[in-house]
């Protein structure tokens, strides 16, 4: 277990991993990675690792869901046994069962669910390793996922935390400052349509350091957006690639 | 519910809400009339009931001896279930918890832990072995909208008649003794509901507008009037404006329970 | 946990809480509470608190249960985690199926089951504290919760225990009789029917003793019938009222 | 099966039993032929198996070392579990317990208990800490008819040739020493279960007395001719009086068994 | 629980309980056991004592299982609690669940699956007692039991293990041989066929020690393929001496 | 997926491997590309991603202190699990374990157990009372077939490159302290597995020969060439010269796979 720090913030203003405050943590996005699935994504943001998967539209499983004037979105957030510091049981735990609610939840604002109706599309999302921040790296792969299927959307969601570290409003939280920080705010967006799909709150703010986080996430959330599009492009540009050889 | 109906119903409501009315005769940002009764389960260590128009929600609170979190070693335990007991509602059903059961379970959870309500130091028996083990039971009796505020208040009002059995420690085991102690309670959260409806926002939303409203956003607020919890829910989204002013109107809301309940 | 009492009967004949022994406790009874139910009541005896709430006659709920000649009648007792002085699972015991087994069996026979084919009738039992005797507390409280869903009933059962604390028999048990007594004979009846729907014992009883706790639990379960009915009047005589003014 | 035929045959089987008579020949009050064997698994620390017509009932003890019930620390423990394997009946299915298998076990478990069956105070290990525990396992082989008086036979038969290893305590743990004794039985309680159909009163239903039978009515029966456990099921009523017509039937039935067994 | 043996094989090259090294323990079978099967048989081999009964071919549940070309075959190995020394949770555990998976195909090979479209064939195993060799046993008696419920099927499948003890390779081994030998082949034939059904191999055998275990474990199948006919002639023989009384 | 289909498919593949060849162009008993990555997860002890062709299984290991089982009170604990989450196929179901599930997790439990490649003794802390206890988690992340070989590489992989935090004991309990050693392994078992499709044996059957195949056969080989476990599954059957065949075969392929990852 690593101890609790002295200080999440040094005099220099910088935080335990030499990030500024505004600074968001390494980002590695990959799209198309799972065969058999419909679409997937990758992302590595910090330590964490985690794996979005697609499946659908396909037929509702049990038919008795189905839906006559749209489809049923499930989601299902997991994380393996090994990603975290004590072996985590593979049967679901009640966090993981509310976070897979809060994300299909951040998505399917998205989602013009009313084009497939009578189908079912299935979000997995396994998160292979964990390092603070696992929902909103998940929503950002998810949504990478549910484009890389051709699922049709109005916009890519994508997902960053900030939150108080010390005094200060930080950006993007790693474990250290998630687990001994002041407060986190995960926040997913449609940055298109200006549309806050997730919002939660662990901690105490004022309500200035609420606007202020709030800002910041977005803000965040702005700059992966980019990463996102940038891993579409790049994934389209090497399908072409391999099209034309 | 046919979805056909429920579109219709939707209209309605939000022509209704853009005139600044609703169905009921509140206005956008009132709540129901709130009753709380403290102490009615004796078998219980606490107990709350709390009625929110016709939404009743009862909440009994246990205390036992157990081992605290490897990462908390100091810090008595705090666990809160909720069961939407097939009773409350057509729509529950019996069985183990599902994700509604378990979101509402957390957000309530939530309130009381990160705004420090209980003391938890103050429960710690023997560093790392034995704590205090405070079980939250919130019970729906009825569901008729907005269990996620019914259930926070009647949870504080439990936690606040909660009596700690006093107790010695004898070759490593907690035994009873006869008397008790108020469970330490430091901060009296309060949450705020809004339902998201036709771009508006109302406050404390009953059954009709929950099966219509676009999103849903819960704060909760201490007794500093800071910001300790939030949950946003639903399908729908809300513009970072909008969260802004739930966050304000929440404050004032907020307040103004804490006032009428003398907490 | 209360400690075992020197003696159940003290030597005027009383019993612990001053009652006699062929007397009630307390009894309070409020029919219609539960406003999403289709019919309702609530019982308060000594301190035991029990709320019974019906729903149906519906859809039978998966469909291949359903019967094409009579209802199917569900029943579901459950206690509160904080009923009871140790904290309870949420999770049904093998008690608590027993005895949601036992309490369908004694409403049952009641019941004109074949008008209604192709229904489902649930019984849900919230015991919110428990003193001793909830079994017959929830089913003169189911009971009622039934007549008020205008189930229709040969007559309306009503549940009472007799038993034998010390060497005495004596009517209604509380928590002390029930765990420290010699025997508990709980009873179901139609009194117009003369009709035994439930009957269990626990303990040691000659056949003599048998008999005179079965006519004493008899005895109690027809006092407990005229209150039954008297809730029935006056919430209906409510009901006028409020309709008249 | 179609509830038609049901009534047909229910009407069969009561004409008949009007006269006095049964489908199998046998008299109203008569059982079926019992036979028992008991030591017949070796592996387990007793067992019996009990048939009872073509009714069939392996029962099989274990014993362990535990901790005791906290309110009643000075005594051994006592587990009764029944399954009713799908080899057994159609009816059956694998899974965990449901109501019927739930109900054998605890009217087994009660015959058993309340008799005081076993000197329960005489498996204490040290009080509050250890004691022994004895798991009475019911396994049903084949289903036809009241399993409930061939299991509580069977239960007995088991616990009458239940060895209890003998132990030794070192450093508060308990160790198996070689040899054995027996399991201290005080009292062997027997179970009559009585049918009602078309009005009347007949002992050990068989299984298409019980498809039709109206209620059910189990009496456990003492030593002393002591009533020690009741339960009645199924979805019909008796008339008081034939209550302890049945009390005084399952009286004189039990001491004819007891008789028969030796017991 | 027994203590690990100094030797598994004595001087004279004989076992624990006497045997040769090619020896099977005392069989005793018998067929039609359960009256409320469709076929059933029993075995005791040395102390293992294992009932098996069929249902079927009955109706397919649930409906949506059910196969337009074939029969569904399901297999359930069970072991009662109260069958090994260690009392066993009435839970299926996981060595059950691969059990019952393995058991199943060294059946489904004989069955002719193809003529009973859209129906299914429980098996169900239940182990009462323990002693080593439990799913030979298991796949012995419910091969008996298929016979005995006239599915149709190419050859009886027979199944007898073979291993190593010390540095002798043997046959049939018993619980102590299966804890502390060094190897336990279990095979399944069609001996008609020459067609092995089920292999499974625990422990280290270079390939020679596997060649002869193989041989060995086939020859103990062929004798106890013996006992089975012989096993289903009796029952045929009272079967018919019934009908003429 | 049709059963026409099926058989269509399998006819045109069983007369590929006829004539010695297969659709993804490999010879009957070549392997598909073997990928391995190692240490890959931080978090876990150990770990290593297998990749064969298009099939992709991630295995971690964690170490905790516990208790040893009562019959080998000296030897750590090894315990193995699989999960098949449905991102990797349409055809698996979030839930517990299913039979294929289980049957996987026991095939790679059994090849390290039983070839002894974990010297558990020495993860024995205290006899009787502390071992460590080694869990290996197989995680698939795409099925494309022979998750047997794929999952026992992998596993084998993680375990080669898990590492022991040091820990000292105080007062019984067990404390990790500053650094770590290797743990200790043996041997280097491979699972080598087998179809058989239209009379003949293939090598690492790929997802379209499984879906086809009448049988499969896993044989796992130690260093020294030994079999140290063999699992035969499917709804045919071998005759007894093929499964010798195959055990040659095994040995062979065995032998290639170790030395081209340097085991």
């Amino acid at each position: 277990m690593t101890d609790k720090p002295e200080k999440l913030i040094d005099k220099k203003g910088l935080r335990l991993d030499g990030r500024k405050p505004d600074e968001l943590r390494p980002i590695k996005i990959e799209v198309g990675v799972i065969s058999n699935a419909d679409g997937s994504a990758y992302i590595e943001q910090g330590k964490n690792k985690v794996l979005a998967g697609i499946y659908g539209p396909r037929e509702v499983h049990p038919k008795h869901l189905a839906l006559p004037d749209r489809m049923v979105l499930k989601c299902r957030y997991h994380m393996a046994p090994f990603s975290v510091q004590e072996r985590k049981s593979p049967a679901p735990s009640r966090r993981e069962i509310e976070l897979s609610k809060v994300i299909r939840e951040s998505l399917e604002p998205a989602i013009f669910v009313e084009y497939y109706p009578r189908t079912m599309v299935d979000i997995f999302v396994e998160v292979l390793q964990a390092d603070g921040g696992t929902r909103c790296a998940s929503i950002t792969a998810a949504a990478l996922a549910l484009a890389d299927a051709g699922i049709p959307m109005r916009d890519i969601v994508v997902a960053c935390a900030a939150g108080k570290a010390g005094d200060t409003i930080v950006l993007d939280l790693m474990d250290e400052e998630d687990k001994y920080g002041t407060a986190d705010v995960p926040v997913a967006l449609m940055p298109n349509l200006n549309a806050v799909t997730l919002l939660q709150m662990d901690g105490i703010l004022s309500y200035d350091e609420f606007e202020s986080a709030v800002n910041l996430a977005i803000e965040g959330c702005k700059k992966i957006y980019a990463m996102q599009k940038e891993a579409i492009r790049s994934k389209y540009a090497s399908a072409k690639e391999e099209g034309e050889e | 519910m046919s979805a056909v109906i429920t579109k219709v119903k939707q209209k309605e409501i939000a022509q209704l809400i853009e005139k600044g009315k609703r169905l009921d005769g509140r206005g956008l940002t009132d709540f129901r009339e709130i009753k709380i009764e403290q102490g009615i389960i004796e078998r219980a260590e606490g107990s709350a009931r709390v009625r929110l128009g016709r939404t009743d929600v009862l909440v009994g609170t246990k205390i036992e001896f157990g081992e605290p979190f490897p990462d908390t070693p100091t810090e008595g335990v705090l666990t809160v279930t909720t069961e939407l007991v097939p009773l409350a509602s057509p729509v529950f059903e019996a069985g183990p918890p599902d994700e509604n059961s378990i979101e509402l379970a957390r957000i309530v959870d939530r309130g009381i832990r990160e705004s420090k309500a209980i003391d938890t130091e103050k429960l710690c028996i023997e560093p790392g072995k034995k704590v205090i083990v405070v079980f939250v039971d919130v019970y729906v009796l009825n569901h008729d909208g907005n269990l996620i505020d019914a259930s926070a208040l009647a949870a504080m009002g439990a936690l606040l008649n909660t009596k700690v059995p006093n107790y010695e420690v004898e070759d490593g085991e907690v035994k009873t003794t006869s008397g008790h102690t108020q469970l330490p309670i430091r901060r009296n959260p309060v949450t705020v509901t809004f339902a998201k409806i036709g771009g508006k926002l109302i406050v404390d939303p009953w059954l009709e507008e929950e099966q219509v409203m676009d999103a849903r956003l819960s704060i909760a607020i201490d007794d500093d009037g800071n910001i300790c919890a939030i949950q946003k829910g639903g399908n729908g989204y809300f513009e970072p404006a909008m969260i802004l002013e739930a966050a304000k109107i929440a404050k004032d809301k907020a307040k103004e329970i804490r006032k009428k309940l003398g907490w």
